[in-house]
């Protein structure tokens, strides 16, 4: 028997590349090219990880709009073996509720899965609430912000890290990972599998297909809204010109302000 | 029996025409890049001379990335004190809209995308390790472990083609060759640079200027184009001169232009978006190789096909070029279902009567003059001097210009038989 | 299968009443992160006239039951069982999600911990809510008790307001270091203790834990002072320019990311968007020319030395001293300034007083 | 602007694993003009208390060191897949 995995994607904006209009302070979109989620790569390569030491198929599953190809498609040329990507113009501006529902209902809609592996959170929203999100829907155990994960016999080990520390944990499957961003070195595409990939396209699968109701998902299926934005304020500082020679100064004024304090 | 008809090794302005014209021809054709995406490796000094690409996209001036075209042309000589230029403007320009400035990873993404439109497999983000051979003929390329199959492989690398030297298609590159380009992309709003330049209704700028005020030698040209919203600025550096020198710094060279008393005025508080730098082919004929050989063809930067005589700087369009004959001759050798060397050898023909192999034949040798001290040293000084004589008031009695000129030509260090000489040289190359 | 359940406006959001923080431990004691969420949580029951109720999970609880109802919970809910020693996701949440379910809360605050974010959205599911993800700015509208959530985006360069208006509970995650610890008050504490002992079903107990490893390591974000270095440092040589000035100044060593990138120094001493935020009195930013990433994590820092031979670079309009020249040559002088520096008497015994 | 600050607004996806260029420090230990310091724009090479210092991670794939050295030291070869330098502009 193969384990099967399922690893969750996100494509998001290039976030070495994330550029804000001085002006405006709106995110100036077209200076920035989307990529995969760096900590989604860490997921792929830690479910190949495991793929190299056990029988194993993996499945690439993702929400997002059609362009969203690419990155599958380079999933796929890394070793993945089936990419799904969910799409529908009624999944556009979900939050994390409407959004690990979607993922978790085509999940559930796959044959089987034992392990499902997702990076710890996406670099463009930040919240790491969709893994669990869909762990919870699904109803299995996870295992968030993993450095290492093995599998061996059913069960999956892993190191979590922690503010304070690292657990180490073990659960048998099905179990939900959430990968650390950086855990692992994502291996290189194979030009044989892309154009392999390429020729052969991915599977798109839309509301239909997943037989929800247009209010659970999308914008009409989110909790939270976005009342405002607004650019945040910035104190004015002084930046007081220092030179060398008057280094001396700012240090008495540093210990006058007592930002600095005199030991004793 | 191969997987493609076709292998294209890089996707630049050469290999996305290569494999667009090959693909609407019919041909099953492959295209790797290992930028990702297309453009993300490449840099240009700038501009694009469009009439080639209207060959493959008659209506592409509408929708290709331009950024402004060439309204006005300046050569220009920086002394450390001073310029003295040439600024041409003409409402012909603004007619014909032939030139216009390009940034690389717009421009190389659009054309990847028309590649792909026209039936190319289009694959970004891989980088091909070599050649595979069989029999002493190209049988494809290789990645990895693997072998993907073609019967003729397009490489159209760019100006520092690894393939191709590796495979010992091309001789490794001599100072002579290339240059160092260096080049800074400034941001600024559109109508800061429409006030700096005096520029309306998209129309831009192209500015080559001679460095006089390096010093020991050291060779470079430097350039300003304006983009919609940003200005690319930048040097060429002769590497000779460089070396021979041993003590200047590149990138110092880049932050002279740039700082130099009448460029910074254009550039001031401009962000910097990006810092980048290329080889640029100088080798003129000389440094082109055999175009073809047993199931291979080289194209664009790879096979040294650029132009430059210090006034007029081309390259994209030659490549575009190469890359649409290297694609006849594909096309005439699939419908003859024969890719050996002597059927390839369709491509040489085409481009030995290409504009870009008689612009460079014509002027071989050019390098000669363009890195010339005569350029970089002699004649920025020499017009500085003179203007300033002839400006300068002394309060004492005027001169003739002819007078000036011979003053300075005399206080010159430099021989005046050789600088005849060189003058008669240069008026002939250029 | 807990099922594909959609998230459900509720009929009568009135019906919902107080703020429930969950009071999360680790190694028998409450975190410093659970203070922040009382002192937080406390503000704004106070606003709308309800109380505080604090969630806790463990074992052998009761002594940070007192803890967190000394520092302001009107009410705690302890669940204890030596099987909650330690944190694990489905039991956690299922106690939670059924104390939330039966309290009906009209707010709950879960810290942005990793522990917390594990349980949150899980929480949310499970009450088929929404919940609004690392929040640095919380307040609430005393007419309509609508919470209102401010969490930054956009690489922390705009903040976004979020509200949740028809479901229930309004769930938050709330950043750790940002909300203050309330003081603890001085008699026995108020406010009322429940505890419940439990027997946890062996099948939600699938995860064990097998070790726990404490971190030794370098802790940016409590530091008083933080010197960073950068690209202009040249080289890694360059941090042992920083690392002296950082022991001279009794702080720690930060880095901006393109050093941490290229190996000059290890990746835990990254300050920015990507790595640690930190917020010192005194943070000093040498060869570092301030991309976005580097300013979203030190720029509320107290004040802000800048160090660059750039006068334009971007880090200039975040500093309140701009020394424009070469860290090589400024690091040494600010050392030399720094040990030579003699307070006059009254400054001395104006330390003096700031100190007692 | 420093060089090393120019450097700091590209975007790099540095490769750990595979470093494209190679030096041979024992050609680069008697090398007499050190040329590779002077060429390179982006700075990689530089001589720190007397010895040859190159870092890859800076590169930006010009392509200047490898004709600048002409004593051999320098092996040239392009980044992995897509590693190494993503110019936004071009």
């Amino acid at each position: 028997m193969v384990l099967e995995i399922v690893v969750m994607v996100k494509q998001v904006p290039d976030s070495q590349e994330v550029v804000i209009d001085p002006v405006t302070m709106n995110l100036n979109r077209s200076l920035t090219r989307n990529v995969t989620n760096k900590a989604d790569e860490n997921a792929l390569e830690a479910a190949l990880s495991i793929k190299d030491k056990t029988p194993a198929k993996i499945t690439i599953v993702s929400m997002g709009p059609p362009q969203t190809e690419s990155t599958m498609i380079e999933c796929l040329a890394r070793g993945a073996d089936r990419a799904v990507l969910v799409s529908d113009r009624a999944f556009g501006g979900a939050d994390t509720y409407p959004t690990g529902l979607t993922v978790a209902s085509a999940i559930s809609k796959l044959e089987h899965f034992d392990v499902i592996i997702a990076g710890e959170e996406s670099s463009d929203s930040s919240t790491g609430h969709v893994g669990p999100g869909v762990a919870e829907f699904l109803g299995i155990e996870q295992i968030t912000y993993c450095s290492k994960i093995e599998y061996s016999k059913g069960h999956i080990t892993a190191e979590r890290e922690l503010e304070d520390g690292t657990e180490v944990v073990r659960c048998p499957v099905p179990v939900l990972i959430t990968m650390l961003l950086g855990s692992n070195f994502p291996r290189r595409q194979s030009l044989r599998r892309k154009i392999d990939a390429t020729k052969k396209g991915i599977e798109l699968w839309n509301l239909e297909k997943l037989g929800l109701q247009p209010e659970w998902v999308g914008v009409r299926g989110s909790p939270t809204i976005v009342r405002r934005m607004q650019s945040i304020k910035e104190r004015e500082r002084a930046g007081k010109r220092i030179t060398i020679e008057t280094i001396p100064e700012m240090v008495k004024e540093l210990y006058e302000k007592n930002i600095l304090k005199v030991k004793k | 029996m191969s997987e493609f008809d076709a292998i294209v090794v890089g996707a630049g302005p050469a290999g996305t025409s290569a494999a667009s014209k090959m693909a609407s021809s019919g041909l099953n054709v492959l295209l790797v890049e290992r930028g990702d995406p297309p453009g993300s490796k490449s840099v240009s000094g700038g501009i694009l001379w469009g009439r080639e690409l209207s060959n493959l996209y008659p209506d592409w001036e509408k929708s290709a990335p331009l950024e402004r075209f060439i309204s006005n042309k300046v050569t220009g000589f920086l002394t450390e004190d001073s310029y003295v230029g040439i600024d041409f403007k003409t409402k012909k320009f603004e007619r014909e809209k032939t030139g216009y400035s390009v940034l690389r990873t717009r421009l190389d993404g659009w054309m990847a995308k028309k590649a792909k439109e026209a039936g190319a497999t289009v694959i970004t983000g891989i980088t091909v390790d070599g050649l595979a051979w069989e029999d002493k003929k190209v049988v494809g390329i290789r990645q990895a472990d693997d072998t993907i199959t073609s019967d003729v492989v397009v490489l159209a690398e760019g100006a520092n083609p690894r393939v191709a030297i590796d495979e010992g298609l091309r001789a490794p590159i001599s100072d002579k060759d290339v240059a160092i380009g260096i080049k800074q992309v400034v941001k600024l709003s559109e109508q800061t640079i429409n006030e700096r330049f005096n520029l309306r209704n998209g129309a831009g700028l192209a500015a080559e200027f001679s460095l006089g005020f390096l010093k020991n030698g050291v060779m470079a040209g430097g350039f300003l184009y304006t983009n919609k919203d940003t200005i690319s600025a930048g040097v060429v550096i002769d590497i000779a001169g460089l070396r021979k020198d041993n003590k200047t710094y590149s990138f110092d060279i880049m932050d002279q232009f740039i700082n130099h008393p009448y460029i910074a005025p254009y550039l001031e508080n401009g962000q910097l978006q990006e810092y980048s730098a290329h080889l640029v082919c100088e080798g003129g004929i000389n440094y082109v190789p055999k175009l073809y050989g047993n199931g291979y063809v080289i194209a664009g930067d790879s096979a040294g096909l650029s132009f430059s005589n210090g006034m007029v700087i081309q390259g994209m369009n030659y490549a575009i070029a190469s890359g649409i004959s290297a694609a006849k001759a594909a096309v005439k050798c699939k419908e003859k279902g024969h890719y050996g060397e002597s059927d390839l050898a369709y491509y040489d023909e085409l481009m030995q009567h290409s504009q870009a192999i008689e612009d460079m034949r014509k002027f071989k040798g050019i390098t000669g003059v363009t890195w010339s001290p005569m350029i970089h040293e002699f004649l920025p000084k020499f017009a500085e001097n003179v203007l300033h004589d002839m400006f300068y008031e002394t309060g004492e009695p005027k001169k003739h210009l002819f007078e000036i000129a011979m003053e300075n030509l005399i206080g010159s260090r430099y021989d005046k038989k050789k600088l005849l000489l060189e003058s008669y040289r240069m008026m002939r190359k250029m | 299968m807990v099922g594909l359940l959609f998230a459900k406006p509720v009929d009568k959001p009135e019906e919902y009443k107080n703020v429930f923080v969950y009071l999360e431990n680790g190694q028998g004691k409450l975190k410093r992160v659970a203070l922040e969420m009382i002192g937080i949580g406390k503000q704004l029951a106070s606003k709308v006239n309800e109380e505080l109720v604090g969630i806790l999970i463990g074992n052998d609880i009761e002594d940070m039951a007192k803890e967190a109802a000394s520092y302001g919970c009107d009410r705690v809910i302890g669940t204890q069982s030596k099987d909650l020693a330690d944190f694990r996701t489905v039991p956690y949440a299922n106690i939670v999600g059924d104390i939330v379910l039966k309290e009906k809360p009209n707010v709950f605050l879960i810290p942005a911990t990793r522990n917390g974010r594990d349980l949150a959205s899980r929480i949310a599911v499970k009450c088929q809510a929404g919940v609004t993800a690392d929040c640095t700015e919380l307040d609430i509208e005393a007419d309509t008790h609508i919470l209102s959530a401010h969490r930054p985006t956009y690489g922390e360069s705009m903040l976004a307001e979020i509200l949740c208006r028809k479901h229930r509970p309004q769930m938050a995650t709330a950043r750790a270091g940002i909300f203050k610890v309330p003081d603890r008050s001085g008699e026995p504490p108020k406010g009322k203790i429940e505890i419940n002992n439990v027997k946890i079903d062996k099948e939600y107990l699938v995860k064990e834990i097998l070790e726990f490893r404490k971190k030794e390591k370098i802790d940016l974000t409590a530091a008083e002072t933080v010197v960073s270095g950068g690209l202009g440092l040249g080289g890694p040589e360059g941090f042992k320019q920083i690392e002296q000035l950082a022991k001279v100044l009794g702080g720690e060593v930060g880095a901006s990311r393109p050093t941490a990138d290229l190996g000059w120094i290890s990746r835990d001493h990254q300050v920015g968007q990507t790595g640690t935020t930190v917020r010192p009195k005194l943070y000093v930013a040498a060869g570092i020319s301030g991309k976005i990433q580097h300013i979203m994590g030190m720029k509320n820092s107290e004040t802000i030395i800048a160090i660059n031979t750039d006068p334009n670079a971007e880090i200039v309009k975040y500093s309140d001293y701009f020394i424009n020249d070469d860290v090589k040559k400024v690091i040494p002088a600010l050392i030399k300034a720094l040990k030579n520096y003699k307070p006059e008497a009254k400054d001395a015994a104006k330390a003096e007083a700031v100190s007692k | 602007m420093n060089i090393e600050e120019k450097l700091s607004v590209l975007n790099y996806k540095t490769d750990p694993t595979y470093e494209h260029i190679t030096v041979n420090p024992s050609i680069c230990e008697v090398c007499p003009d050190n040329f590779c310091t002077f060429a390179c724009p982006a700075s990689c090479y530089k001589m720190i208390d007397g010895k040859l210092n190159f870092k890859y991670e800076d590169c930006v794939e010009c392509g200047t060191c490898f004709v600048a050295c002409s004593h051999g030291s320098v092996k040239w070869t392009n980044p992995k897949g897509s590693q190494g330098i993503k110019y936004k502009l071009g």
